[in-house]
């Protein structure tokens, strides 16, 4: 019994993707410690598309699920498909987040595109 | 092995016995205790028993105890019902206290009464001096907690209680977690109004109590068909109340002998974190804090991530905070003892009960290394170190 | 005979079902709701789900009910609530209203709210005109029962509804004594705020329940740590809270058959009264009325000595007057009716339930006579008359 | 299982002297409807002796039980020690009665020195 769905507490107990990659093309960061969550996300892009993702997350369960399930979702897919990727639509492949969580721990997309920019910007793509 | 509880300051298991006295309640004695019938009166013997329980374990009179629905109510009823007898003045508290004090202190200053809060030192300990600099000569109440539920510090209630006497003032303690732990005589501490709650020592959920000293000005919280004397109304939670009267005087008895064995379950606890885990802070100072309860802040991962995983393990703790806000602000009573936020999202409260063996805690120390290493593994913070 | 409990508006036994539903959370499911582990999380879970029953129960969202400890807590927090929230204004109630919803409609009163009271006919029914001349620009909260506990008479809250909603004013009904027994949906009866409690049902003494309409502004009265989404601050008492659920449904599921039951038992037990009895008058009417009451006043004696005598006999009935104060002036209810005081004085209220059957009412209606012949005789009004 | 003390319980199961005398020495009477109880006391009086007495009461059990019991204290008395009863005294020769009570239907001695009063009134002493 708890307040996650069988899926975050999967992504919670299993996370995929965690780790950095130390020649990263892209890294992204959100949060603070003082909100309780920090998430970094590290890509490797080839032709504009995403060959490696990786993560390293401080905060509770929901911003470790979200964080595995985004690197997840966007593992192969084209930059512009993982643009396209929201915080929303990470929720929803969780099945969902408690509300209270929905707003606060919900940003493992915000440090996608923030890892995104952070490639186009060095490689001004 | 079978599920572990730690989280005795959220809630107990209701005690056997105190359960056993409750049915009867729950089954032909279902009586309303103000009617005038035998229904009603035969109820109503055994409910005012109860409160005699209570009024014996504070040393005073059954008169003085009105039974409420919890702590919260108690809170709300100590402090609300002065405020408003008073009709506007200033009331001090202190930081760390249980939200249904800040809070309700905070709903009053919005509403035209002033507050002023006291900070604590690094051990979480209100400075009896700082309440006497904050006193103003409209000041009509101090609340000031007894014992701390994030961290178990308890208060110089005494020494605050003699400046408020000199000063004139009310003085209400939060003594939700104290009560049945510590003595709790209302002579002795000084105080003028005492909250209790049933649910914290292995009663029921939804009853507590409210001491006020004779004579205090106080409206009431719940107004109605003046039950209580009139000071708080609606038909009594019977069953509850009768539980709660059972509740103490079972804690009471056991009182002394479960210090002494907390104790040495605090040292086993404590010593096996420090020397398990590297970079983990005990909060609070041992000599003044209630040994049920230890409060560790572990570097570089946050506190729910913890839980969680002790949780798969069958563990049950809980964050720094006990709120159920949800909120992720990082506790509040941590951040008043100068912890730093980053840490204080990393603390977790153990908190023990009289089910508590030397057993559990071997095995929760068995269990949490390895989690704490996972989760570091994982965060950003401590990448770059070698931990 | 076994004894005959005739005061269900005063309380109700707890049902098996209801109390076999509780036990376990008196047992191993004694988490925290507000836990994040999951000893907090699997009673969480039942715990919803009494919300969503009550939700049902009034075609509602389950969002728009917060528990409390009861119908008194209820209805100080549905006026207090919605009086701080605007911070002054006026407010509209009846006479007839339980002293939940008048005592602290006075005690804002004190503190500077304004309140007007509007009269009841001879049945005890308010004039939704009434209600509508009472009307001020700065009126913020019209408060009108839905069911009166002394009589029984049902209100015609949907038309005070219409007028309240023109208004733009906030409409609270007490819903105590019908919530189970009559139909209560909240968009069919209109109203912002109403008012339940679980112990007038089959369910446990000391939890209730308040109705929020969606967007209404209103403080809350219990504060803290923020449980029921901030509204109602404090440990939940998830046994009753449980039971209160179970309750519901059970009562739900009975509900039709039992009005028709009790609608026979009024029958047989008003003839009997009126035709064994000289001198007493059956107070309301019958057809506004809710058959599970039948208030009745007996010229010449006074309430509490035939209650005590009827208690003698093992029947339980109730004095018109509900109120525990023990205070003896005659009931607020009956006089606001235009019942002359030593009538009102005299008046017993049987108030009948599921467990209530024909031999039980045959037997009152043996017994009763000859209690009232003695008392009677003993009277100085009646000295001078043969009766 | 009663709100009232057994002695109380009994005087209202078993009144004594109830009734009224028709030619009464003097009568006595206090309370009204609106406050719940009315008392009337009768009494016969001989060289200075209650010889009879008896009382009607409207009102709750307490009230009833106070007019038994005073009737009780003071048959056979002088009208001096009669004039001795207290309020206070009939409660506690009742075993006493519930705080609510003490102050409201606790007037029977009222009533009997009432009677008393009117006695002398009418006989000049
Ligand atoms: C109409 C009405 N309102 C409010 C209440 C108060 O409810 P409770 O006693 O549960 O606080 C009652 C019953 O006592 C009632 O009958
Ligand atoms: C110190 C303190 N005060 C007040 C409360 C509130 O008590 P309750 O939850 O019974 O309302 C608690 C526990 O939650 C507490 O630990």
């Amino acid at each position: 019994m708890s307040m996650y769905s069988e899926k975050v507490m999967d992504h919670f107990k299993n996370p995929r993707n965690v780790g950095e990659i130390e020649d990263a093309d892209g890294v992204g960061e959100v949060g603070n410690a003082s909100c309780g969550d920090i998430m970094k996300i590290y890509l490797k892009v080839k032709d504009d598309v995403i060959e490696d993702v990786k993560f390293q997350t401080f905060g509770c369960g929901s911003a470790i699920a979200t964080s595995s399930m985004v690197t997840e979702m966007v593992m192969g897919k084209t930059l512009e498909e993982a643009e396209a990727v929201t915080n929303k639509a990470v929720a929803e492949a969780l099945d969902g987040l408690p509300p209270t969580k929905m707003h606060c721990s919900n940003l493992a997309a915000d440090a996608l595109h923030d890892a995104i920019k952070n490639y186009r910007e060095k490689h001004n793509k | 092995m079978d599920r572990i509880y730690l989280d005795h300051n959220a809630t107990t298991p209701v005690r056997p016995e105190v359960r056993d006295r409750m049915l009867p309640f729950l089954g032909e004695l279902f009586g309303n205790p103000s009617s005038a019938h035998s229904f009603g009166q035969e109820v109503k013997v055994q409910f005012e028993e109860a409160r005699q329980r209570i009024a014996d374990q504070l040393g005073a009179s059954p008169a003085q105890i009105v039974f409420t629905s919890g702590g919260t109510e108690s809170d709300n009823y100590a402090i609300k019902g002065t405020a408003f007898a008073a009709g506007k003045g200033h009331i001090i508290t202190a930081m760390v206290e249980h939200p249904a004090v800040l809070q309700t202190v905070s709903w009053l200053a919005k509403k035209g009464f002033d507050a002023s809060y006291v900070q604590v030192d690094s051990s979480g300990v209100v400075d009896p001096d700082e309440v006497k600099k904050a006193l103003r000569p409209d000041t009509i109440l101090v609340s000031i907690m007894h014992m701390n539920n994030e961290v178990g510090t308890i208060q110089p209630v005494e020494e605050i209680a003699a400046i408020t006497k000199e000063a004139g003032v009310y003085f209400h303690t939060d003594a939700v977690q104290s009560f049945g732990k510590l003595p709790t005589k209302v002579d002795d501490l000084g105080v003028d109004l005492l909250s209790m709650a049933a649910h914290k020592i292995y009663g029921p959920k939804g009853v507590g109590a409210l001491y006020i000293r004779k004579g205090t000005r106080i409206d009431p919280l719940i107004i109605g068909g003046a039950q209580e004397k009139r000071r708080r109304s609606g038909t009594e939670n019977v069953a509850g109340i009768v539980a709660f009267g059972e509740a103490i005087v079972q804690a009471e008895a056991e009182r002394e002998q479960l210090y002494s064995r907390l104790t040495g379950l605090r040292e086993t606890l404590v010593k096996g974190l420090t020397e398990r885990i590297p970079e983990v802070i005990i909060n609070g100072d041992p000599s003044k804090t209630f040994p049920s309860t230890v409060s560790a802040s572990v570097s570089h991962v946050e506190g729910e991530s913890l839980l969680l995983s002790l949780d798969m393990e069958g563990i049950a703790v809980s964050t720094g905070s006990a709120c159920s806000s949800g909120s992720l602000e990082p506790s509040h009573v941590l951040v008043s003892m100068g912890i730093e936020t980053v840490l204080a999202q990393g603390t977790l409260r153990f908190s023990m009960g009289r089910g508590t063996t030397k057993a559990q805690i071997d095995h929760l120390l068995e269990v949490f290394p390895p989690i704490v290493e996972r989760l570091r593994r994982m965060s950003p913070l401590s990448a770059s170190k070698a931990c």
